[in-house]
């Protein structure tokens, strides 16, 4: 028998992660723009405030620097603080307290000091919401050692990154990419934690391996579709945690289908696009039929123009396209 | 804050400033309409209960000072001169846009006028503001940077970094403030220990002064005083206080405040508020206002027609702009 | 600045002033010299001159309360009690220094101390100081969390978010900023508009005084006014005007500053003064000093000792501490 | 007849681009933190204060955000301006006004906007400086459309780089390692001007192609001396642009030489070296006799002790004993 699952939103499951960590951990709280009178600007908090009052559920000024580097001394004082930034467009003011403080302070102080926050932001484009609100930036992240990054990429890594990552001591990131808020789904009842270290394997195929986590699984797995009618069977990887990579997934999966195609949002040159494919590289070199292939963001600062946005980012078709040529190549 | 209510004006300029404010206005309902028809999409944020700060503001500038606003700026660039019909081709993402269509609603960019975005980035506007300021510093010219930013701005440390940078190096910046209360959902009072948005100049030693930003004569008397300050040489904060009548943008379920708080500010508008003192002074007739709503109306639908007629830019042109250099 | 020079001290408790000053002038010393035998290398940035502000300062802390100090920070980890001998280890770069040799001179840590740093990013540490009052405030403690930041953090975009959202929200930091006059070659005035660093508080309604930082016993006094205001629920900004004698790091030529400034500002250095002060009311005798300076070497030698019996990490040990969970 | 040289340090070079820039064009002037009195914190600027008055050579207070996004407004506005960020490592708190408006407006202007501004910054580790004073993120901006990114590695481009970028309507990043300032060479008397697109071989060989740039190419050098003795012949390629990337260079000698070693001091995981990889995977795979192999920093926030430093950073005998491994290895 199958156990009883519930229609939610990747919206919603984020919301009732958080309830849920409130309730049972009093030193957990919420703090961001607009979490709480607002309601949260993609809705994820909202109601929160009213259950859990103004302390657990701060609105911050908008002052990005302060209130994350707030969250990473809470953090050093015992608190488990989801902080909240309302995009990863806005993280760049907190950058400073992510890599210089947040990622470094357990390291330099000899292992003394613990950071156990937790960073949530939207990302990606798709919006219309032109250059300075559609960066992709969860890729590039990923190159700061002492953090963990992850992309919940379905209702139930939604439902179950954000525990694990709060029980976890060390800084997290997690990364909803915004078009994914609406995304439906199937929960098992009680569901609850997920590992964040492990990337999952969301459809089986034999012809190649299509790479990819965040707003990108969802086009790949419609680009397997469009495959699967010209009988090419892909294979779909979801990395899930940029940071670390699970290298033993990828190379499990390459050294079968022998081909390889990452998608990623971010702009193409030095995405996480490009570590995937040099560890590929690395690692499974002579097992390659065909060199690893890539569908990325363009490299131009996202255009406002809905038909010059789409061009911009991966498309289900561009990546089956793409996929084709790759399994056609021959040695 | 001083009343100023009995400031006299002449009539021909203040039709001037009520059709500029009234044009605002209709060209932000079009918009609001367009949207909903899916002709504008992204981020829409309407300056609708806000016309006085730009138009008030604007008066002060001459062509060859400088305009930095924010993602809310659709009032400023067209108080600045900005032809309608390629700010409404730019919402509809045509290469007529004033900034091709690259850009939108959120980064209106006009050089000729001198008018630099259009900035989506909260407090991101006040460096480059400064930064103009510089240039025209160092190159002997008596120019004015005119720098718009909500008091949402006033927390984040680019406010302060650029206020101290500016009185520091006497730069020629006006900094202009437009107070409406709200950051998105954040209440002035959940934002700011502080919240009288002028008085922190002090901290920096900038003259500062607050005005009513529902009344377009006090503004624009302000910001002359205040631009005379800033051409003799060094910065100058001025609080316009004003409220935004309609939602953040097209997704703000409006949680954080009351209707009737809404209405009440309504009640002092800036387009009703300022037609009613004309007419009680017998500057303006029903007449008046018919041919402004007339002539604004005209100008909106050339807009939208214009902006209709616009042609997308190929996407084989995608990668273009990215380097004013081709890059190897 | 009020001038305390009569309140009355107890001899004890003036001995042990100024026994922490000597303590931390002879530890620099020795670095310096440690420093040209290239035992200790990096940056070094010594507080010479200073130490009448952490030894105050630390009067007023209890060992529950925290403090966040900045690359200049020796005299503050010495005042707050952490054994010189882990934190020369550190210097050498050995495992056995408070940071397992993995900070040096600029990232002291002890966390049984609750002293977090040693933070070298002008600026980077209020924020964090204002979280470590937050999970205080959240967890109802009556904790003080102290934050000493140097004058040329006040420029910073960093000093502004975290004053605001400390007085926002109530959060028991005690902003203590040394003012030293100079950020590396930048004198006061060229890097602030307004150079009353205290002033600046009133902006965030903060309270806010400044203090002769070269008296200990003024600077004592004033943080434990400052700390109890703390306390009592919110912010308090001191700054405390002092001048560093020696150059901001080993590779400062000090261009920027004339040795007779130097000289002049080294008459009033603190232990100096402190001295004559208590030689002048009978409380110190040349058998006093005699004997501090006496105690105060054996504790460095040992320092030195430790340090150089210390052992370095194994190369294989390279990325250990970089999560605290082991990733996959 | 080989024209005359002088013997100049890069210090010197860059001092000399600088001063004979502002001589040049009154548009032209430099701001930072300490540039003037202090004598610039690595003595760059030393002796300019004096020289064109404090107009011209701004000191600025500590205030990263305002300085840059003041750089690019007086761009904007028609200046010249040369903006030094101390060290790479304060880049951060600037990072908002680098990618959200001097990579963004010209585009997001429709072409409108030019921001002509150069920001330089000293870059890298190897001096003790522990983990907030030791990143070596060149290769990370190099994500980043809409900027360009130069590393000058010698003598001759510390001086003939800044002319260049100073000419060019968008903005250039030049990050100068900072273990390259006392680096001495000659100078060809009246050298000036330099292309910034370009990669260029610093050593020819056949065996292999190692592919570096910054800091590490002297560490690359001396291990193609190590494998010299061992007759291993490798060829050094200084990347010198790392955007635009000067893929026609790369290709070229790795076709030829079949295997290619890439060094970038950044931390591997996303590091320049990935992108340099998966490159050379796309457009030169069946050229390949072995896996593109990579020396890159080890992904810790770099310690301050010095053996563990060292550890941490590529080193002319790894590099040396990874080229051997990838010589030696066979199909
Ligand atoms: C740095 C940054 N943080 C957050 C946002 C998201 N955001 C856009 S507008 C806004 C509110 C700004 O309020 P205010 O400055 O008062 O301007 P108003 O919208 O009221 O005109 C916020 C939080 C942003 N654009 N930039
Ligand atoms: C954000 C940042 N910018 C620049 C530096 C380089 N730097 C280190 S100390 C310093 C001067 C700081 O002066 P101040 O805050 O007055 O402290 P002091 O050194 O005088 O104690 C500078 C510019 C830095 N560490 N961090
Ligand atoms: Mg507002
Ligand atoms: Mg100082």
């Amino acid at each position: 028998m199958s156990p009883a699952t519930v229609k939610t939103s990747y919206r919603e499951a984020l919301r009732e992660a958080i309830r849920e960590a409130m309730q049972a951990d009093p030193r957990v709280f919420l703090m961001g723009e607009d979490v709480g009178r607002y309601g949260g600007s993609y809705a994820v908090s909202k109601g929160l405030l009213e259950e859990f009052g103004p302390d657990r559920i701060r609105d911050t000024p908008l002052s990005e620097s302060a209130f994350v580097g707030a969250g990473i001394g809470a953090a050093m004082g015992g608190m488990r603080p989801i902080v909240e930034i309302m995009t990863v467009n806005f993280s760049l003011l907190a950058l400073d307290q992510i890599m210089n403080n947040a990622a470094t302070v357990h390291h330099m102080s000899g292992g003394q000091v613990d950071v156990p926050l937790v960073i949530r932001m939207a990302t990606g484009a798709g919006r219309q919401l032109a250059a300075q609100h559609s960066h992709s930036l969860e890729g590039w992240y990923a190159h700061i050692p002492g953090l963990r990054i992850v992309t919940p990429a379905t209702v139930e890594d939604a439902r179950g990154m954000l525990p694990t990552a709060l029980a976890c001591p060390d800084p997290v990131l997690m990364f909803e990419n915004a078009l994914l808020y609406n995304l439906e789904g199937e929960l098992r009842a009680g569901a609850g934690a997920v590992d964040i270290d492990r990337a999952a394997v969301r459809r089986g195929g034999d012809a190649l391996t299509l790479i990819t986590y965040g707003g990108s699984l969802g086009k790949s797995l419609t680009a397997a579709d469009l495959l699967a009618r010209d009988g090419i069977d892909a294979e779909v990887i979801d990395l899930r945690s940029l940071r670390p990579l699970d290298d033993a997934t990828i190379m499990q999966s390459v050294r079968r289908t022998r081909r390889a195609l990452v998608v990623d949002e971010g702009w193409r040159s030095g995405s996480l696009s490009a570590e995937v494919s040099a560890r590929i590289m690395e690692q499974a070199f002579y097992d390659l039929d065909a060199p690893v292939a890539r569908v990325c963001g363009a490299e131009v600062p996202v255009p406002y123009a809905r038909h010059l946005e789409e061009a911009a980012l991966p498309q289900s078709e561009g990546i089956a396209a793409a996929a084709r040529d790759l399994v056609a190549e021959r040695v | 804050m001083s009343a100023i209510a009995e400031a006299p004006v002449e009539r021909a300029h203040a039709l001037d400033l009520l059709r500029a404010m009234i044009r605002i206005r209709r060209f932000e309902e079009k918009c609001t309409e367009l949207y909903s028809a899916s002709r504008i999409r992204g981020f829409l944020h309407l300056y609708i209960g806000e016309e006085a700060c730009a138009v008030g503001a604007m008066q002060a500038l001459g062509p060859d000072d400088a305009v930095v606003a924010t993602y809310r700026e659709h009032g400023h660039a067209l108080a600045r001169g900005i032809d309608p019909g390629r700010l409404m081709a730019e919402m509809f993402g045509m290469r007529e846009g004033c900034s091709r269509g690259r850009g939108g609603s959120m980064h209106l960019f006009d050089t000729a006028a001198r008018f630099y975005g259009g900035n989506a980035i909260v407090g991101g506007g006040l460096p480059v503001a400064a930064g103009l300021a510089l240039a025209d510093r160092l190159q002997g010219r008596q120019r004015v940077t005119a720098c718009f930013f909500g008091e949402g701005a006033v927390a984040e440390g680019e406010f302060h970094e650029s206020l101290n940078l500016a009185a520091l190096w006497k730069l020629p910046v006006l900094f202009l403030c437009e107070n409406n209360l709200y950051a998105m959902g954040t209440r002035l009072d959940l934002s700011q220990s502080q919240t009288d948005v002028y008085a922190k100049a002090a901290g920096y030693r900038i003259p500062a002064a607050a005005v009513d930003g529902m009344d377009v004569l006090a503004v624009e008397r302000a910001v002359r005083e205040a631009a005379e300050v800033v051409r003799a040489g060094g910065p100058y904060l001025l609080e316009l206080r004003t409220y935004r009548f309609r939602a953040h943008s097209m997704f703000d379920p409006e949680l954080y405040r009351s209707k009737s708080e809404v209405i009440a500010w309504m009640a002092k508008g800036p387009i009703v508020t300022f037609t009613a003192r004309l007419r009680a002074r017998g500057l303006l007739e029903d007449a008046d206002l018919e041919a402004i709503e007339a002539e604004v109306a005209r100008e909106i639908d050339e807009a939208v027609a214009f902006a209709e007629a616009g042609t997308p830019e190929p996407v084989a042109d995608l990668l273009r702009d990215v380097y004013a250099e081709s890059v190897a």
